[in-house]
């Protein structure tokens, strides 16, 4: 096992890779830029060192300075987080180079699902879906027809030289191909020259959910269970849950099954993270995430795992010594982010937390690094909260979401707790029903009850 | 020695202002008085908030609002609630109160009934004087501590 | 389901259920003496009611001021929490002879179980082991013989008519019982008149542990394994675990067996919590406790359950809904009672909390009435948090508890923080090998490594 | 001398109103008497104490105790470290040093090297002046921002 590990990040996910080193008994470097001098990761951090102002490219992207750090402490290994140079292959190679472990995959696993194109071509030959369509063009109406009843309407209709939205037309049902298949072309003609044509699914209500998983260095693959993460304004989560409300436990095994048997052929190692679009029943991977996530907290919960600890172990060389018959589900969890905004405007609200006092009780757990007198620097992100949940029922999970919101206080600066509160009301979110498109809409009607 | 004269409210008024305005410094002369309060930047005002910011409904209470309770309850005259229980202002439905507004009484005299567990307890009258403020309401509820009137010398 | 409910506590366990209230939507009205005005249960409560002045006696022990505020605000129901009126069969009667529901046992049951000679009768007629000895008189040095060899040595020898130590002689081992046999017989005869002797199992170094159960109005009983509470001082509990170091899944089961078949028998109604002494893989019941313990969320986290949240349920006439073979114990759990006492001379430390910032992060909870600026009256108990790990085995408990005890700030008054953190350092607790003296030698050798 | 007269429980009231309205200073002036109560930003009211009470060890820093560092890191003629490295008093080891205490340097002059990632970087003077101190042991880690020497006009 390392000895001292440096943790390359700030915030909560610093706190959080500090607890567990902490708790393996391994001793802590924190690298901090001069805004951060006062944080709490660097608090409680065994050792501490400053490596630059607080623009993000001269300290925690400084990729020089951290190696430095590390070698000047001492430590053996490095952990990234989630952000910065979690998923910097070239990072990850150095780390290597100078003899340091990088906790987390292969440099070339990284660069491979860094290349979004070459990620889905990988995990397609693999046997994990993708959205579904015709491979290659269509020659006719009655092909096109065929391909639809088997993929399911709604269907796009694209062209295969096609872009910017130019011969492209949607089908919904049986007595709309005809049309679109026609027109589609004739636009395709007249755009490109071309009238060639393919089919794809059209995903207008899709769910995001993605799967976790951990992988040791001996080809052993282990699923965790989906996070439903469709709860999205601008591509920033803001409310994760495990499981999903849309995803029985037969959906989610076949597609652990899939996953699990692609990542072992692939030689993946430690945490990763598949996301999907999911409608109708069917998945479409769009990327995978080769770190630690942020709304990790909610797969720990209802599995009873520390991934970080898990990270830890893999990257020392250690077997991951349970199956995934091993793996247990254990009720229902919540993460809401709390980040310094206004809960309207989402104007970043950094400045002095004059008071701060966490929720506790049963179900409850908060990782944050505020506390009562610190200042929320300007230059970072403004995720400054995770508040998670863990009850027996969904239901039960949004009763307490509910009442740990309203005993938080963090006082002296906006946050987007309130938002939070206005979504636990929502009969729709209560219900489970919603997709990708529920939150912008939601806070577009002022997070009013007609957000559904 | 000369004591210097000082008035503590108005300098709370001016940290206010200071708060308030974002500004780090107030200096203010008159003839030969002077007074200048400073807040070094980062140095925030103390937040009186509790925590309970984020609670949805602040937590209720059968008195009036705590500052004027307090206001009243420390007030000379006041007659406390010895217990938990509702109040009547006559001995029997129907029947004239025990005491009106303007009214003097003697020590010891009844001046309205607690109920608590069935009983009719008599609050009496601590001290002679004249009953200058009934602060409760026939048959309403009170806490220990309550103030239920005043009666001033 | 009840639509308020009045809690007849203060401190933490007011907040604890002030929680369970809150998660299942029942409006809930706080009672405090006017020392406890600012208090935080008294804040986050719907409704407050003052009902006397700071003496115990005078306010939370008033029955008269309490049930005046339920009736004035018009509660259906009163949680007694623990202590103050929680085993007054009195108070339990008179609520319920206002049309209020107590939550808690029928009077009946809180009377016999307060009675500690009348419930041990109980218990030994419905089967539940007290410590072994002989039944009555023994003639002769062989029949003494012939009982110690099958309740086991050491054994203790008593005078029938004695008392005050006087002819009693423990027997460590087989060649020993003849001597003391001879000698307790003769002291009894001189010093009573009256040689007549009994055998009973001398338990010099017994754990003290106890079992969890819930029982429904129906007949349903459901046990929710053990706690070890042996850590103790001056028969205060200091620290407690679930499960026992001491025992293992077969012991737990045949224990939980009898006692619910026992109270079953009894038609005993809402939470209740044996006592026992253990020691040489034998139990002897002490005593009964009807009604929540300080130490209940150890037992929370290891089944995954609610029961402050089970207790207003079945008070109001739910069933359990659920049987023994559902009840899963999932890892291991510690809880550190953080007293505002000075951690070496035990003297208590009321006073004004500056600052107070909890641990957070996986597997932490805390129950802490506790905010920065409360000032902690000096007219009640001590106990102001209580620190709540959770973790797959105990060693990672032990782990957890000591990071979360590192990273928990209480400024401002001592608190007992510091002796939890020695006593996580010391090897003979982390062997879980300890009886109800550890505590007292550790404390006495100044919590030096002699503690064990 | 002439004993200056003073009022202590005034100071007291004006240092009370100080914690409780976050002031940094509070000056009032009478005719010729004048009081000012001054806490300096550093050092808060008793109530904000770090969270860091119950860690066991204080986060451990490579550089000498904040309150010096911060003393020394804004002392006008301070040359703090670029980057995270190891110093090098001497161009190579067993050469004499770059500088000495008590001689001059001209701007521009390297002082001292840092090394970080296998490559050495010439620290320069940022202008004219003697060098009235040393920081930095040779070969002992630095920290960005950290405080090498001086070197004063």
């Amino acid at each position: 096992m390392f000895e001292k590990i440096l943790i390359a990040n700030r915030g909560e996910i610093a706190l959080r890779i500090q607890r567990a080193c902490r708790e393996l008994g391994i001793a802590t470097v924190a690298v901090h830029s001069t805004a951060d001098a006062e944080a709490m990761h660097v608090r409680l951090a065994d050792e501490s060192v400053c490596i630059g102002p607080p623009p993000a490219k001269d300290s925690y992207l400084n990729v020089a300075a951290i190696l430095s750090a590390a070698r000047i402490t001492g430590a053996d290994a490095i952990h990234p987080g989630y952000g910065f140079l979690a998923e910097n292959a070239g990072f990850a190679e150095m780390v290597e180079a100078h003899g340091l472990t990088f906790i987390g995959p292969s440099p070339e696993h990284i660069r491979m699902m860094g290349d979004k194109i070459a990620a889905k071509a990988a995990m397609a030959r693999l046997g994990v879906p993708l959205v579904a369509g015709s491979d290659g063009a269509v020659p006719d109406v009655a092909s096109a027809r065929l391909v639809a009843q088997r993929i399911g309407y709604p269907v796009l209709i694209k062209a295969a030289a096609g872009g910017g939205g130019r011969g492209m037309k949607v089908a919904r049902a049986d007595e709309e191909i005809e049309e679109a298949f026609r027109v589609a072309r004739a636009e395709a003609r007249a755009a490109f020259g071309n009238d060639a044509v393919y089919l794809e699914k059209y995903l207008d209500r899709p769910r995001h959910i993605e799967l976790q998983i951990l992988a040791d260095a001996y080809g052993d693959v282990v699923h965790f269970g989906e996070r439903d993460c469709s709860l999205q304004r601008r591509h920033q989560k803001l409310l994760e849950e495990a499981g999903s409300p849309a995803l029985d436990a037969a959906r989610r095994d076949r597609l652990g099954e899939t996953v699990t048997g692609a990542l072992g052929q692939l030689g993946y190692r430690n945490a990763g993270t598949l996301e999907f679009l999911y409608q109708d029943g069917q998945f479409a991977f769009i990327e995978m995430n080769t770190r630690l996530q942020v709304e990790h907290p909610v797969t720990e919960m209802v599995c009873g795992i520390d991934l970080v600890r898990e990270q830890i172990r893999i990257a020392a060389g250690n077997v991951l010594g349970y199956r995934q018959r091993d793996i247990r589900f254990n009720g229902h969890a919540i993460e809401c982010r709390i980040t310094a905004e206004d809960p309207e405007t989402f104007m970043p609200t950094p400045g002095r937390v004059s008071a701060f006092h966490a929720p506790g009780g049963l179900g409850v757990r908060v990782d944050s690094a505020l506390y009562a007198g610190y200042v929320v620097p300007p230059h970072y992100d403004s995720l400054v909260a995770k508040l998670i949940v863990h009850a027996p029922t969904r239901l039960e999970a949004i009763g307490r979401a509910r009442r740990a919101l309203d005993e938080f206080a963090i006082v002296g600066i906006k946050t987007t707790i309130a938002l939070h509160q206005r979504i636990m009301e929502e009969p729709s979110f209560q219900a489970g029903d919603y997709t990708i498109h529920w939150l912008e809409r939601f806070v577009a009607a002022g997070g009013a009850s007609s957000g559904a | 020695m000369t004591r210097i004269p000082m008035d503590p409210d108005a300098i709370r008024a001016l940290a206010g202002i200071l708060t308030e305005t974002g500004l780090t410094e107030i200096e203010i002369a008159e003839k030969d008085s002077r007074i200048r309060v400073v807040r070094a930047p980062g140095v925030p005002p103390p937040s009186a908030e509790a925590p309970t910011r984020a609670a949805p409904h602040p937590p209720a209470t059968l008195a009036p609002p705590p500052s004027e309770l307090d206001a009243l309850a420390s007030h000379p005259g006041a007659v406390l609630s010895p217990m938990v229980g509702v109040v009547y202002l006559s001995p029997e439905p129907g029947a004239p109160p025990f005491v009106t507004v303007g009214q003097t009484v003697s020590a010891g005299q009844t001046v309205l009934l607690i109920e608590a567990m069935k009983t009719f307890n008599h609050i009496k009258a601590p001290k002679a004087g004249t009953v200058t403020r009934i602060l409760v309401a026939n048959s309403s509820p009170v806490e220990y501590g309550e103030p239920l009137m005043l009666i001033e010398a």
